[in-house]
């Protein structure tokens, strides 16, 4: 295999990867002639570099990984750090990539590329006269009988469990670092145990939605925007106390220094402000640079406007939830094993 | 005089026994409509009745039992709709054939004539048990036929598939397997992996097994245990320990690594079915041969592989399915280059639930058929041939 | 260690030993040779050690001690295919996958024979077992004689000067292995090939032979054409082994020459011909085969020694009768009788007199 | 001629003792037959055992901080963790050299991650010190006890130290500990806090659920085995497809069919509720759970259970049956007396195999389990793909690994592995 | 039909036909009736329906027509296990998971006997067979011979009126056998049980039976008697298949009385009893058993028929000697002669005079 003109991007899959493949890896062949292979193992990235790593084999040219990950990897020494301003395009006026971005550069390895946020979808054909409009509906079972769907690992469901049981904003992070908070966050969830149906893979509550066998469900944005606007089933979202997260490009380290520089290259090609906004045309996730929003057009098959369905609209981002990822590298281990344990009680 | 008493039975019992089966019958329809007490007298009084009438009139069963189907497929109809006749043609066909293999006694022709009503009840529960266990073991086939023919891009009957409303179904997953690059690099990838792997795993597990099965082999159980093992080792251990050690010798993402690890996983099933083959091979055939002159590998290629050769085909072919239908381990091993049909599969069923995966289910069930098929006329010829030699 | 390392022998067996588990010999010290053109049989009990003494001969099993010769030569080094012996299995072992020219045809090919030669071979081979015929079916399609035929016209196909047979004809019943007795003999004497065959049926041995070993425990009991080793027993165990046989127990009182007088257990005294008991005061087996035994007073041979009887129990048999006896103190004494047109049939409780030649009636060891 | 003594190894001919002559007569089958054998082991050996080694021995291994802070480690062998007292200046010197060396090849944020498995929070002390040491200067910051406090509070703690020098050693039997709900204390081995207690409980849950499986594998196989045994064989052949048919299916869309099948808007939910047996508002929960994991498994191993069971009853005779029936047995005692027990070899053959199997399944459990249905293998694909704890899970492997081993030889010693047939 | 619905019959066929696929009859009207404590035995080659019959008897195969009748009675309609019979199987059927003593007391459990009753019926039952020692193995721990006995003692441990065995001795070698077919008509004997006993050895149905059926081709060919089936067969595939025969092919010149001149192919003018032919001109096949031949001029019998004969071989065998002669233009001609003391041994080549009695020279049918 020639790595002349060969690169493998590492991505998740399913619409997203086809929203890159048309924004970002078709452009970029048809430019360049390098022939992109696509590999799905977004979810197991972090575990595939850390083993390419000890191998000293690394195979892939350029990752996709949410920021969570980036930063593990970029402490593990597995990314390569990345200068936003000398390595990436500045925005069509001139602003730097490094301010163009702004805060969402949470990792000197990690390029942002959407923002997400994980949310609620429901059922309106089962909620009856009352649609929630809060978060803290998913821990009411009266008004909303029938089971929920949450995703399966303590991130999140944490929060949100403290913030429906009375804990302030700012105050979560700061509660759930005691054994008491954690003990509070857990026995409010407690509270919906029965009801919960744990999801792990991204697919399955758009499938439990559709299916009716949720009332409610967590999952990231994008894929309610698919269920209800692309399927038209009777799925409403729910803008509230959503988190934050971001999804980008990490290159790994250890590449030889052509293929690093050809990684490179593309990820200045992708990242610029108008890429950005072209991904949006095919999935609703909002682009990383402030540059690029006013550039979301409509869908790609649908022709409808992309902009209100994005999580960074206004109108949607009136009360969201800022994720903390230096807590979550710290409390990952201990929480999720004692998330487990509960589960498994 | 006839041994086997095979003579009509009385009316009264007919008409009892279809009675209980309508009883039952009813007790469904009855409740689905709102009294269970009420269908289970309707349903019982039903077929009571038509078992007296028809049993008093055997000589004419076939116009009777078509009438019997029209008659239900009518009622049905104007009851429930197009799905409610075919339940109806349905129940018409169970009832017509049930109270005439009641009354002309046929159910009891091909048992012993001593078996009390007991034992003959008890036959064919049994057997029906036995159909609901095979049931069981193809449900899931069942379900997923009909559903990959569906119009939604979810896993659900929808009302209108129910409805048998033809919108309700359509081959989109179909072409969407046979259009989509994805779909179509897994397949070839599976079948770039899959022979090569039980290629290997069957020559070296079938010199393996013929050596296995010599008579004098030191430590045989260490080495049987150490050949078995990919087979009872957890499929997670194997996957993360080849994971690591291939990606330190450079055999991660490769399609070697792939089909090494393949084939590893086959080769169990060639070990297990070839020396339950050479269990029964005779000996004397190599020694035949030898003593007239033949070396050992003219032996083993025109007496002992011939011969054998359905055991090595079937482990071959469990080979095969173990690595067409392998996951874990290709998710591991594997990189974008060797992704399979079960990966792409996984992928799906991850990231985005489409039936398309239901369509490539059906079509692989399809061939799976065809290979059994194959397989059992393999068998059937090995009999034959192993038949031959008296003793 | 008699007769071994002969100069014309062309099979030799010299002090062979065999163990399979490293515990027990199953061959013992074996000895033998035999010349070119015999038919050797090897009978003796299940589990004697006969197939194996084949095995090794053929090459399928190694000799754990000893030499094996032929025409001369060790084989114990050359390798099954390259000994050139030819081989009749028990259950024939044809191929089930041929066809039956085919089947006759593999020692050829493997031979690298031309295509025609093979065909005329063949054709020959399958002709002298009258099988003409057959050429183009398969084994399953024959019945248990043909395939036996055909098993012999494979092991002779390629001219082997030495043929192996391990009770070749085991599974075939009674009529049919009569009838293939006869043809092997014939066959073998008529292309004068060295034939070593083994089998457990006396008969068998008998009819078939030009000598009989007779092994037990490993060992050969006698070695002996089939009149001297009906009629001349070495040795208890081939007394009883060969033939039916009436035994009756005993004391030497002396041995004169030729003749031992014993004294029975009831203390009848009678003379018997002395064949391994050496001095007065030794336990002996007197055997005396119940066709030697008359009781017929016409028909008494002259010299005849007579006991008195009493008739327990007559068993028809068809072409004979066997009349149970009570003798010196035994109730398991046969009388064998050939049902002749004047023969009388005793009754039981009858009482008679039952005689027989001193040189028929054999002291063996006890 | 010295054939057996009686005393002493048993002799050949020559004097040399049978064995030996035996062996040597043997020699070349073996060889012959080893060379058979040799590719095919040589390959498992490479390809499989070498690779399940090499993951096991990461559940013991543990150079990471000896190779991350060689000084460091050195410096406190002295340091007794019981005094009450943090390390002294030197401990700090060397771990600051240490630190130095580290940052540099951003290998000290690993030895974080490390140790933050055994005290939360090592990972941020780590990964936040590391920034700042980078601008050190060794050779002139000193004294470091202070600066490193100053640092970060982190450093002034027992724990952290103690922690430090429990894991210090080249091997470690923590991960152990830990997958049997243990840890290392500070007076050796300790339980672990109730909350965090989960191994054990998946341990006996997978070995419960693989025993209910495994019974209800039997409680199906038997009638199936039973009357494939005794039809017809044209007959027995077709329906031996049906068995055969879903083995062959990817355990992928079997597993999602049970799914459609299992779900509270299911297809028997579905059927039930038309037929009025259960009511639209509570309809029956056979999914995500427990139920739903035995129901999908039990029908993905069912074969593996009834292929051996027909084929141990293809060889028991009928004529057994006829003879207890001619001894005046009825039908039932017939079976149950004669028939049954001649079958248990191959209820044993087909238990023993599904239960290895089940024991080791992850896939199927993951997604049909729900919380309660999950078995130990989805916990080490968990600590594989997204801990990254390897450690762990090469600990809970190896003693998932000795469990199935213990009843491979069971299974070997029982029923023998040559006596498994598959179809 | 002859003797069906015979009073005192204990077993009766009446009729009986069966067939497996609807198509091909494997049992043709088949009539029998046996007396209580009649040993009879069914005597045929492979296939021709014995086992079948005994199968509709214990109640394991139901009769497509006719009537089965035990003491009286239609059993039609009763199950196996009801009908009281004693069976032995061909392969012995012990119950190999339980020990000797077990497989016992099993006909006695499943009756609900006491315990102490059963433990003394059982150690009775294994006496009886010389089994006493071995109640504690199972049935894989004996020899052939001994499970055969086990497997004699289970049929007959619940007292059964009538014993049913299917080729019971067909596993065990020649010694064993014989033995084994004394101790079985003895034990029958003695218990005064009714045996119906299958086998397709000719020699263990004649030692063996009160009377034997011949069957063949799905019916009874003939019904008698040992001595008689042996000496007086009623057709030609009874002669043949009874014992060994010389068969001459010829022509009936003419029928007188008890006597029949028959032509042979060669023109040979020979006396034979008529059996199965009636009238001049029909073809014959004229059957001599071998041992009722004499070459001896002493003995030769008053009244005896001679004829030319050449001897072709002579045949070692030895309690008897086998001449092979040819006579009459055949060349399969064979003379059994006892190896008597005085007996002479033909030499190949001999020209000599053969000659029996005309009673002993059977005309069957062609
Ligand atoms: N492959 C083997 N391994 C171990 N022991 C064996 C083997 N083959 C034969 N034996 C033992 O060697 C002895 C002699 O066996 P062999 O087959 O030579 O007897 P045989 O005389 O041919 O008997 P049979 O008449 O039953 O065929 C027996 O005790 C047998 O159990
Ligand atoms: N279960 C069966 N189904 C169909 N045909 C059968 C069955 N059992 C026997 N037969 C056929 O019936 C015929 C008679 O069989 P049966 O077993 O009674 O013969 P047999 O006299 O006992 O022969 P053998 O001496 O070989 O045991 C044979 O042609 C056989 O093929
Ligand atoms: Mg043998
Ligand atoms: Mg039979």
């Amino acid at each position: 295999q020639d790595m002349a003109d060969e690169m493998t991007i590492v991505s998740w899959g399913g619409a997203y990867s086809k929203s890159q493949k048309n924004a970002y890896h078709d452009p970029y062949s048809a430019n360049t002639g390098v022939k992109i292979i696509n590999d799905e193992s977004s979810a197991e990235a972090v575990a595939k570099l850390r083993a390419m790593n000890e191998a000293g084999n690394v195979t892939w040219d350029v990752v996709d990984v949410v920021a969570a990950d980036a930063m593990r990897l970029c402490d593990e020494g597995l990314a390569m750090e990345i200068d936003p301003d000398t390595q990436l395009a500045a925005a069509p006026d001139g602003t730097p990539a490094s301010e163009d971005f702004g805060d969402l550069l949470v990792s000197e390895c990690f390029i942002p590329q959407i923002v997400y946020s994980t949310t609620f979808g429901y059922r309106t054909d089962l909620v009856g006269d009352t649609p929630p409009t809060s978060i803290c509906a998913i821990f009411d079972t009266e008004a909303y009988p029938g089971k929920r769907s949450l995703e399966k690992r303590p991130i999140n469901n944490m929060e949100w469990a403290l913030l429906c049981d009375g804990v302030a904003k700012e105050d979560v992070y700061d509660v759930l670092e005691t054994d008491e908070g954690q003990e509070q966050a857990l026995a409010k969830l407690d509270t919906i145990k029965d009801d919960v149906i744990w999801w792990s893979a991204g697919a399955d509550t758009p499938q439990l939605l559709a299916d009716g066998e949720v009332v409610m469900g967590s999952t990231y944005n994008g894929r309610l925007f698919s269920v209800i606007v692309e399927q038209n089933q009777p799925v409403a979202m729910l803008w509230d106390a959503q988190v934050y997260d971001l999804d980008g490009w990490i290159i790994p380290a250890g590449l030889s220094p052509e293929r690093q520089a050809r990684a490179l290259d593309y990820i200045m090609f992708a990242t610029d402000t108008q890429r950005l906004a072209d991904q949006a045309k095919w999935i609703s996730y909002g682009p990383a640079r402030a540059s690029s929003a006013p550039l979301v057009g409509k869908h790609a098959d649908l022709g409808i406007d992309m902009a209100p369905h994005m999580p960074t609209d206004p109108n949607n981002a009136k009360n969201t939830f800022l994720y903390n990822y230096e807590f979550w590298a710290d409390y990952r281990d201990d929480i999720d094993g004692k998330f487990q344990a509960w589960l498994a009680k | 005089m006839a041994l086997t008493p095979v003579e009509n039975q009385t009316p009264g019992f007919v008409a009892a026994v279809a009675a209980s089966s309508g009883a039952f019958f009813g007790l469904f329809v009855g409740t689905s409509q709102g009294s269970g007490l009420l269908g289970i007298l309707v349903g019982a009084a039903i077929m009571a009745a038509l078992g007296f009438a028809l049993s008093s009139m055997l000589d004419k069963e076939k116009p009777f039992r078509w009438a019997l189907i029209a008659a239900f497929a009518v009622v049905g109809y104007v009851l429930g709709g197009l799905p409610a006749a075919v339940l109806g043609v349905l129940f018409g066909w169970f009832s017509g054939w049930f109270i005439f293999w009641l009354a002309t006694s046929r159910y009891r022709a091909h048992l012993a004539p001593y078996l009390t009503p007991g034992q003959v009840l008890w036959h064919y529960t049994f057997r029906v048990i036995c159909g609901v266990i095979f049931t069981f073991l193809i449900t899931p086939i069942l379900v997923v036929m009909p559903l990959s023919f569906n119009a939604q891009d979810f896993f659900t009957f929808t009302p209108e598939m129910l409805r048998f409303d033809p919108a309700g179904y359509s081959l989109k997953h179909y072409q969407d397997f046979l259009g989509n690059q994805d779909w179509q690099n897994a397949l070839w990838n599976s079948i770039r992996i899959a022979p090569m792997a039980t290629v290997l795993s069957v020559s070296f597990g079938t010199l393996a097994a013929i050596g296995l099965s010599q008579p004098h082999v030191p430590f045989r159980r260490a080495i049987m245990a150490i050949l078995i093992s990919p087979m009872i080792v957890p499929l997670i251990i194997s996957a993360a320990g080849m994971y690591f050690f291939y990606s330190r010798i450079g055999l991660q993402g490769t399609y070697m690594g792939v089909v090494l690890a393949h084939a590893v996983l086959g080769i169990p099933f060639v070990i297990i079915t070839v020396t339950a083959t050479l269990v029964g091979f005779d000996r004397s055939l190599t020694r035949a041969a030898a003593n007239m002159g033949a070396d050992p590998v003219t032996t083993f290629f025109r007496v002992q592989m011939p011969l054998i050769l359905p055991g090595v085909v079937s482990g071959g072919l469990f080979a095969f399915i173990t690595s067409f239908d392998e996951v874990v381990v290709v998710l591991f091993v594997g990189s974008a280059g060797q992704k399979t049909l079960p990966w792409q599969m996984f992928i799906g069923l991850r990231e985005q639930i489409s039936p398309t995966i239901l369509a490539v289910a059906t079509i692989l069930v399809g061939i799976s058929v065809l290979l059994l098929a194959t397989l059992e006329m393999l068998r059937r010829r090995s009999e034959r041939l192993r038949g031959m030699s008296p003793g | 260690m008699a007769d071994v390392s002969n100069l014309d022998a062309f099979v030799e067996f010299e002090r062979v030993q065999k163990s399979y588990d490293g515990e027990n010999l199953v061959v013992k010290d074996l000895n033998l040779s035999m010349p070119k053109g015999e038919f050797l049989t090897m009978l003796g009990p299940s589990g004697s050690g006969k197939t194996t003494c084949l095995m090794m001969l053929a090459g399928f099993e190694t000799a754990t001690h000893g030499d094996i010769r032929l025409g001369g030569t060790s084989i114990n080094n050359i390798p099954p295919h390259k000994r050139g012996i030819g081989m009749v299995f028990q259950n024939y072992a044809l191929f089930p996958h041929m066809t039956i020219a085919e089947n006759l045809s593999f020692p050829l090919e493997v031979r690298k024979m031309g295509k025609s030669d093979r065909e005329a071979k063949v054709m020959r081979a399958l002709d002298m077992v009258e099988m003409g015929a057959f050429g183009g079916r398969r084994p399953a399609q024959l019945s248990g004689g043909q395939q036996q035929r055909i098993a012999l016209a494979r092991a002779l196909v390629f001219e082997p000067e030495l043929v192996l047979m391990d009770e070749p004809l085991g599974a075939l019943d009674k009529q049919l292995r009569e009838k293939m007795q006869f043809e092997i003999t014939h066959l073998a004497h008529r292309l004068g090939i060295t034939v070593v065959y083994v089998t457990h049926d006396q008969t068998e041995a008998l009819t078939m032979s030009d000598r009989v070993a007779v092994f037990d425990d490993g060992r050969i009991q006698q070695l002996d054409p089939p009149d001297r080793l009906y009629e001349a027993p070495q040795n208890s165990f081939v007394a009883q082994f060969i033939g039916e046989n009436n035994t009756l127990e005993g004391v030497i009182k002396e041995i004169k020459g030729e003749t031992a007088l014993v004294q029975l257990d009831n203390g009848d005294l009678i003379d018997a011909k002395p064949v391994n008991v050496s001095k007065a005061g030794e336990r002996t087996r007197v055997s005396i085969r119940p066709e030697r035994v008359e009781y017929n007073k016409d028909r008494m041979p002259e010299g005849a020694h007579t006991l008195k009887a009493e008739v327990m129990e007559f068993i028809y048999m068809g072409d004979i009768f066997r009349t149970r006896l009570r003798v010196a103190g035994t109730e398991d004494f046969f009388v064998k009788t050939r049902n002749a047109p004047d023969q009388v049939r005793l009754k039981p409780g009858q009482q008679i007199e039952i005689g027989w030649l001193a040189e028929d009636c054999h002291a063996l060891d006890a | 001629m010295s054939d057996t003594t009686d005393t002493g190894p048993v002799l050949a001919a020559d004097g040399t003792p049978l064995k030996r002559s035996l062996a040597r007569a043997l020699r070349r089958q073996k060889i012959r037959a080893l060379m058979l054998v040799a590719p095919l082991l040589l390959f498992v050996l490479l390809t499989f055992i070498m690779p399940i080694g090499d993951m096991l021995f990461r559940s013991v291994e543990n150079n990471i901080v000896k190779d991350t802070l060689p000084k460091t480690v050195v410096a406190l062998r002295d340091w007794d963790p019981d005094s009450g007292e943090i390390p002294d200046e030197a401990v700090f010197a060397a771990l600051a050299e240490d630190l130095k060396v580290a940052v540099e090849s951003k290998t000290h944020t690993r030895l974080g991650t490390r140790l933050n498995y055994e005290l939360t929070g090592i990972s941020s002390l780590f990964r936040k010190s590391g920034r700042k040491i980078k601008k050190w200067d060794l050779a002139q910051d000193g004294p470091f006890q202070a600066k490193f406090i100053d640092l970060n509070d982190g450093w002034g703690e027992i724990a952290t130290w103690r922690t430090i020098k429990t894991y210090s050693p080249k091997y470690t039997n923590g991960y152990f500990l830990n997958s049997i709900d243990m840890q290392k204390g500070t007076n050796g081995a300790e339980a672990r806090p109730e909350n965090q207690q989960i191994y054990i409980t998946l341990f006996k849950r997978t070995m419960f659920m693989s025993m209910v499986i495994t019974i209800s594998c039997i409680v199906l196989a038997y009638p199936v085995a039973w009357i494939l045994a005794n039809l017809p064989a044209r007959t027995s052949n077709l329906l031996m497809i049906l068995v055969l048919l879903p083995f062959w299916t990817s355990l992928l869309v079997r597993t999602s069919a049970w799914k459609v099948m299992l779900q509270q808007q299911g297809v028997i939910n579905e059927t039930l509720v038309w037929l009025g047996l259960v009511s639209d508002t509570d309809r029956l929960v056979m999914i995500n759970n427990q139920f739903g994991t035995i129901v999908a498994m039990t029908h993905i191993l069912l074969p593996f259970m009834i292929l051996p069971m027909y084929s141990v009853m293809q060889t028991i005779q009928p004529t057994y049956l006829r003879a207890a029936k001619s001894l005046g047995a009825t039908n039932w005692t017939a079976f149950w007396r004669v028939y049954f027990p001649q079958s248990i070899p191959g209820i044993g053959a087909g238990s023993i195999l599904v239960f290895i199997l089940s024991i080791g399944y992850y896939i199927t459990p993951e997604l049909v389990g729900g919380t309660k249905g999950v078995f130990i293998s989805n916990r080490i694909a968990f600590h594989i793909s997204s801990s990254l704890n390897w450690g762990l899970a090469a600990a809970l492997g190896a003693i998932l690994l000795a469990v199935v081993l213990i009843l491979y030889w069971a299974y070997d010693k029982i029923v023998g592995i040559d006596n498994v047939k598959l179809g």
